[in-house]
């Protein structure tokens, strides 16, 4: 009993190419088997669960990466990765259905065990206190919110800088830049005074950078998610 | 032995004390002897339960009272001034000031003004007053405008009541529509407009919010 | 002996036990701590009067639970049957909501999208919401990745529910967690976003955007 894993020549002992093989052909007839039962559901008209409707496209894709030769330049991930995310995926959704499962199994209150039922029996020196929860507030301003919806279609162009305004200036400005700049410094003045106003020109100027450094006339960079946008003059 | 007793069997009197202190402790009003039977094993002596679940409470914080032919647990009278705190009576809020408290959450700090432009129709000043009172929003800073009105910002209070940690958890528009809040439940006499409606500006309307929530 | 209990005359450990059970049975709500605190006579030790007070209760009808960091009386499970006419029927919870409110309860707090991610399909509008009147789930603190999005935690009404001592109860939560299943694996290829990023200057450029990515 205890030897049987030393004896067992699992997968592991397998080289990667064979076992890329074995897998494949695993892949294979599962995924042939699966879109099969699919089609079938539908041919029945039976209704099937988005998942199993999504798990059909992953396999499909995952086929299809198995079936066609490795492309040398191609750095996305290997059907082996995909296969194991896959099987990441399908690992944890049973775990979480088992959870669900587990949780609707134990015993509840109001089922299985009570709460004092006599709880408002209290009537010493009554006291009024107003409540009202998250959902009420959410629901409240989602009310007055859409019903400013129906007000008629306006043009607030007050604070709008445009991109092709953006275009213009920055097309001046760029060959100051020899270090790397921060975009936001080049906004231009008195834009900045409210947060209608920065966030316009900071939307034109950025697309318009956008549009400068696809024509190869400036170089960008952003150090993270969030840190600041940095510009270049692009020399030719 | 009588028929029943050898065809059921009768739990032990502990057992049925036990039984008789979870039906007093959760129906919602006084049990009578009948209702008490009703739900006992056949062959259980409710009387006789009864009496030791009594003596068990006798100088407990909970007593077993007589109702007319009722049962039921009360509190131990001397002890009923640890109750006053209990005893309140909730209300809702009512849709003025829910919706004034919506207003002053997302667009804090804001006027009186604001909130009625936003709104539509005056704020009448019980309401604010009634949120003060209730201690969910208080008075900000005044507006550097003409007549210098006061603003109004929510409280710690009014976050902890509501479980947020900050003003700035509060979901945006899109996520209330994701959550399904804007279009699943139209208020009655109030239609509200279609899923698919165009949204162009209403995004854009609410973006002009988002410097004014810290 | 302290000037507090000088003046205060501090009821002995007995007497705090009676009122702790008088509070606690008075109310359907669970209670904390604070509160029981709140109510007792200064000098008291609520936190002992609790523990001998479940003591009291082990193997009755009723007992002491607790729930977060909060305490109530519920009736034993086994005696369940009896509140029959009690029990509620509620609305049976669909497959979605379900594995929805599990995934937010083993992976709290989480995202919309990383129920979708886990899921393999879209959360349906209308499934966050019946999960959040319910009560079971809450927002919470909004997640510092681009777009903000809001997290959702379980409540407390969910802890009692399921008869839950804490989010650390849940069942097999340590194992899957020693199975790594509740890790957050990125679909290789694709890069998460980093969590433990650096917060403090992100605000830079998008600063005010927060509330309108979804």
């Amino acid at each position: 009993m205890s030897d049987a894993p030393e004896s067992w020549d699992g997968p592991e002992r397998l080289s990667p190419a064979d076992r890329l093989a074995a897998e494949a052909l695993i892949v294979d007839v599962v995924a042939e088997q699966y879109l099969e039962f699919v089609e079938e559901a539908r041919l029945l008209r039976i209704e099937l669960a988005a998942d199993y409707l999504v798990m059909a496209a992953w396999l499909a894709f995952l086929k299809s990466r198995l079936l066609l030769p490795p492309d040398p330049r191609d750095d996305g991930p290997s059907a082996e990765e995909l296969a194991e995310h896959l099987a990441f995926q399908l690992e944890r959704l049973a775990a979480m259905r088992d959870a669900g499962a587990q949780l609707f199994s134990r015993d509840q209150l109001g089922r299985q065990f009570f709460a004092r039922g006599l709880a408002a029996d209290l009537t010493q020196s009554r006291e009024v206190r107003y409540t009202a929860t998250l959902i009420d507030l959410m629901r409240a301003y989602a009310r007055i919110r859409t019903r400013d919806d129906f007000r008629p279609f306006v043009l607030d162009r007050d604070h709008v800088y445009t991109m092709e305004q953006a275009l213009d200036r920055m097309r001046g400005l760029i060959g100051s830049t020899i270090d790397w700049a921060d975009l936001t410094s080049f906004l231009p003045e008195g834009w900045s005074a409210t947060p209608m106003a920065r966030r316009s020109a900071t939307a034109a100027h950025f697309a318009a950078v956008l549009e400068l450094a696809k024509l190869g006339k400036v170089t960008l960079r952003q150090g993270d998610t969030f840190a600041p946008i940095q510009l270049r003059r692009r020399d030719p | 032995m009588s028929e029943t007793e050898s065809l059921f069997q009768v739990p032990p009197m502990a057992e049925q004390e036990r039984m008789v202190e979870a039906i007093l402790f959760a129906v919602a009003e006084p049990v009578t002897l009948a209702e008490i039977a009703a739900r006992l094993p056949l062959g259980s002596d409710p009387a006789e339960a009864l009496l030791h679940l009594t003596r068990r409470y006798e100088g407990r914080g909970v007593h077993v009272v007589r109702i007319g032919d009722a049962y039921a647990f009360r509190t131990a009278p001397d002890l009923g001034h640890l109750m006053h705190l209990e005893a309140v009576e909730t209300r809702k809020l009512s849709r003025a000031a829910i919706e004034t408290l919506a207003i002053i959450a997302y667009h804090q700090p804001t006027t009186r003004a604001e909130i009625e432009e936003i709104r539509g129709v005056a704020v009448s000043r019980g309401t604010v007053d009634q949120l003060l009172e209730l201690g969910w929003i208080k008075l900000g800073r005044r507006r550097m405008t003409p007549g210098r009105p006061v603003t109004f910002v929510v409280t710690e209070a009014f976050l902890d009541h509501f479980g947020l940690a900050s003003a700035r958890d509060l979901p945006g528009l899109k996520e209330l529509r994701a959550a399904g809040l804007l279009d699943n439940r139209p208020v009655p006499g109030q239609s509200l407009p279609d899923e698919d409606a165009p949204q162009g500006d209403q995004g854009a309307l609410f973006e002009d919010e988002g410097d004014t929530w810290t």
